[in-house]
């Protein structure tokens, strides 16, 4: 086993694999910005490394600097976490090169999936269903009409050189498809400089779902059933539940099993997600997550597997030690996203943690580099904590996540707390009723 | 864990004034955890700052404390990177710079070698090297004291 | 660590105004984890202003925090035991004492019920009787303040 | 179900009470003395009650307080928690007339138990394996050689008015029997009034092993196992783990079957523990234990069953919803008991509690009611925390531990996390080869 661990990464997680790596005996090395010299993550690390300034750019996204420390400390292995460099190509190849183990897929994987034509392609053909489209550009609303025809509306028209919603066209029927190809395809000329369009089906309420798989070097692959990540404001995941109270276990057995059999038909290693729309009992390919994930305990609290020392195992080169039979269900899990933010409008705000109290007790965890006194710097992302609560049922789970969020203090900032109070007793999550665009129409509503 | 109490006299002398125009005989006043009482009975002044810190079992790999007192020095010349620090141009050839030496700004007086490059530190300023802090060969930290030119 | 306090002046100079009106020796306010406190004694009260305290999102029923100030007042007679206070012999009946009346030591001054069992409260000095804290009927926690007798 | 649950009790065991209630829809009272009006089961209570001064005797001890507080704040139930009025057959007789409920066994339950003659006649008629000896007085050295062969060497001769241990003489052999037997009746008629004394076979390095059960007014009974106790100092229990380590699977099942099936024999209702000593392969019983046990979470870690819930429904009169075979034990737990002591003179350290900090992740539960700024006070027992951790095997429990008990920060009192350190680093407790004399050895070597 790695006699030596370097963290490439700041916060919870770098104090999750951290705890990992020290309950397998491994020692650590935890990287840090100026901005971090006081962070949990550095202050209970075996040995600390200043990387860098406060900007990102210039440490936690330094690969130099990251592979130097690695030198210096004369670490094994470098486990990336999620965020900052976890999916860049070069950086896990750098890290192979530079004769440490990149704890986490190959370098092919990452961009193989960083690509998200390419990717949907690659799964498409290891048997993953994909939104049905047109698969290439259309430049004629005959055309267009056919592929609408075959996949029923409402359809979504995209531009193939276009990104992050933008250049997107709806259409309902013929009449607003030949309006909107037209728009859509002048649009993207003038905006992406390529006026290629294609057409894909449109989900009007999909719940987001993802499977969590873990894959060896040695052709071994489970899938740890599905997490429900729909609760999400501007594509950002708020709560977080498994299982989904959309599946059932015929359900879960069947997309667990095709995206286990894909994974393996790819060849990947190590832990990863993919993530789907679903909509009427049919899933549909988002993408796939080479990395760890942020919402992974919840996977973790109801199969009872460690997913970060199970992919310090794998990176090491050990078998998985079980098959998909062995891999038990039980109860259910919830997380919730804990942020330094107004829970209203949702601005950051940084400052100092006056007194801290994590909630305790049966079926609670916190995940967590808070303490009092300490400064959330402004320079990262805000969120500062992870509450997870794990019940034998998922009435007894919301029961707990309830009493654990009445029980947390965190003095000094404003937080997401108060949001997740209220979410904790809505009626639609009580009931599991609710899709990708439920928050924002619940925060709308809230105003 | 000793830490650095800043009082603010300021404020300090703006609650003494308050004492005497409202025949106060004692303020106190708290915020977060920050306390100030004054008094004119007494002569306590009190100002508690709450222990920030929870005492991991294995401390962090820290620079000692002389470091962060030439940290702060005003001619402290510091590592911009993370590597490997060299005090002359190549084993066995003598160092860059001694203490004791004249420099001028911008004269090399150490290699940092990261990622198999050696990169040049400079002199900021002219001056005289009067502390050379790192042994040729050691690893160094981004922001690390490496040499004070005065 | 040191952080900028910004003392209310005016909320000070408001508070010596009240000591003086009042004739109070000491005034003591806290708001969230602000507090502040003003004194003419300059007696030595130690007074902490950390927020030591969690906040519950639901707090303890407690009582009010005037009750508080009663229950230092120094002749508050609080309850021995937890139950339910009667200020009168039996329902219907005049009160035993009411504001005003002067009291013996040793006078029964309202009844507690606890374990159907009816307890009598005596006035354990003489005087007057200057508040009445509870009404009739009402449980009480063991220490809560019942009458006042100066 | 229940609108209204007094805890009769302070400290963890409070709020781990209140925690479940609130986690089943309950209302919560909180009684407390004037010394715990900070104590974080008052803070977190629905409603609290001041019953009484510092003093236990006049306060949690107080029935009639605790009845009044009862009776003006409309409870349905009360839950005794452990220590105090919780093997206490008066407090549950009046609880019981006083038209409340008893949250545990009937009285006549408690009061057999409490009986430690009775008890052992009952359970043994039950089935449940004693330690043999002359089953009542001996007064001559005849019968007692002849109990003492049938028995085997060392034999203990106690006062039958005796206890606590004074009055108690070994015997190895014939000829130290005589004079222990002469010895120990006329000490036991000169300290006690009484000379009659007793033989029991001797057992030298005996574990603590003790068998949890559950049992509905239904007569439903299951076994959750056992846990070992065996680390001890003056025999207030230290380190707890379960499994214990010394039993397999055959012999878990085999003693907790005869547990079961003696409470069931008894009529047993509640939660209860089995207490034995452990020896060569043999099981001697100590006591029942009619009560929740300070130790009760780590047989929730390795059952998933909610102990204090399960009081609950059952004194509500709900059946068990399951039976043995679906009990499942998964994985290893241990809980050190953190008390404000010194960790070498164990001199209770009573004062304000600086920062506070719970390590947290995943395998990690807490339960204390301790705070940044709480004031541990001087009148009731020293415990002040325990530390729960849960792991897939022992091995990965105890490195679990080991991070834990380092992330564990408690400012301003001494504590024995120390203590506790030792203990998890110690090659006797790794290889789980200890007895209940081995933590008193251990101290000694120490100094």
């Amino acid at each position: 086993m790695f006699d030596k661990v370097l963290i490439a990464n700041r916060g919870e997680i770098a104090l999750r694999i951290q705890r990992a790596c020290r309950e397998m005996g491994i020692r650590t090395v935890a990287v840090h910005s100026t901005a971090d010299e006081d962070a949990m993550h550095v202050r209970l690390a075996d040995e600390a490394v200043c990387i860098g300034p406060p900007n990102a750019k210039e440490s936690y996204l330094n690969i130099s600097a990251i592979l130097s420390a690695a030198t210096i400390s004369n670490a094994d292995a470098i486990h990336p976490g999620y965020g900052f460099l976890s999916e860049n190509a070069n950086f896990a190849q750098m890290v192979e090169e530079h004769d440490f183990v990149f704890i986490g897929p190959t370098a092919e994987h990452i961009r193989l999936m960083g690509d998200k034509i390419a990717a949907k392609d690659a799964v498409k053909k290891a048997g993953i269903p994909v939104v049905p489209g047109s698969d290439g550009g259309v430049d004629n609303i005959a055309d267009a009409k056919s592929i609408a025809k075959e996949i029923g509306y409402p359809v979504i028209i995209k531009a193939t050189a276009g990104g992050g919603g933008r250049g997107m066209k709806l259409a309902n029927n013929d009449s607003e498809l030949e309006i909107a190809l037209t728009t859509a395809r002048s649009e993207a000329g003038s905006v992406f400089g390529n006026p290629e369009v294609y057409i894909e089906k449109f989900l009007t309420r999909p719940r987001h779902i993802e499977i969590q798989v873990l894959a060896d070097n040695h052709g071994n692959v489970v899938h740890l059933g599905e997490r429900d990540c729909s609760l999400q404001r501007r594509h950002q995941k708020v709560l977080e539940e498994a299982p989904s109270p959309a599946l059932n276990r015929a359900q879960r057995d069947e997309i667990g099993s095709i995206a286990a059999e894909a994974v393996k038909k790819i060849g990947y290693r190590s832990a990863g997600t993919i993530e789907f729309l679903y909509e009427d009992g049919e899933f549909y390919f988002i993408e796939m997550n080479t990395r760890l994930q942020v919402e992974h305990p919840i996977t973790e609290m109801i199969t009872g597997i460690d997913l970060v020392r199970e992919m310090v195992r794998i990176a090491n080169g050990a078998p998985l030690g079980y098959t998909q039979k062995d891999v038990k269900f039980s109860g259910h899990a919830i997380e919730c996203r804990i942020n330094a933010e107004d829970p209203e409008t949702f601005m950051p705000c940084p400052g100092k943690v006056g007194i801290y109290h994590a909630p305790g007790g049966l079926g609670v965890r916190v995940d967590s580099g808070l303490y009092s006194g300490y400064k959330v710097p402004p320079h990262y992302d805000s969120m500062i904590a992870k509450l997870i609560v794990h019940g034998t049922n998922r009435n007894e789970c919301l029961m707990r996540l309830r009493r654990a969020l009445s029980e947390y203090v965190i003095d000094g900032l404003k937080t997401t707390i108060p949001l997740h109070q209220r979410l904790a007793v809505d009626p639609d999550i009580i009931n599991g009723d609710y899709d990708i665009h439920w928050l924002e129409k619940f925060m709308e509503r809230g105003k | 864990m000793s830490k650095k109490i800043d009082v603010d006299d300021k404020l300090i002398k703006k609650l003494a004034k308050l004492l005497d125009e409202t025949g106060l005989a004692e303020i106190e006043y708290g915020e977060g955890d920050v306390s100030i009482r004054v008094s004119k009975g007494g002569t306590m002044i009190s100002h508690s700052t709450a222990p920030a810190a929870p005492q991991p079992v294995a401390p962090p790999a820290e620079s000692a404390p002389a470091a962060t007192s030439h940290a702060e020095h005003p001619g402290v010349v510091t590592s911009p990177m993370v590597g490997v620090v060299y005090t002359s141009p190549e084993p066995g050839a003598g160092a860059f710079v001694s203490v004791g030496d004249s420099v001028t700004a911008g004269q090399v007086v150490m290699l940092i070698e990261a990622m198999k490059v050696f990169n040049q530190i400079k002199a900021p300023k002219s001056g005289k090297v009067t502390k050379i802090l790192v042994e040729s060969g050691s690893p160094v930290e981004f922001g690390e004291p490496l040499l004070i030119v005065e």
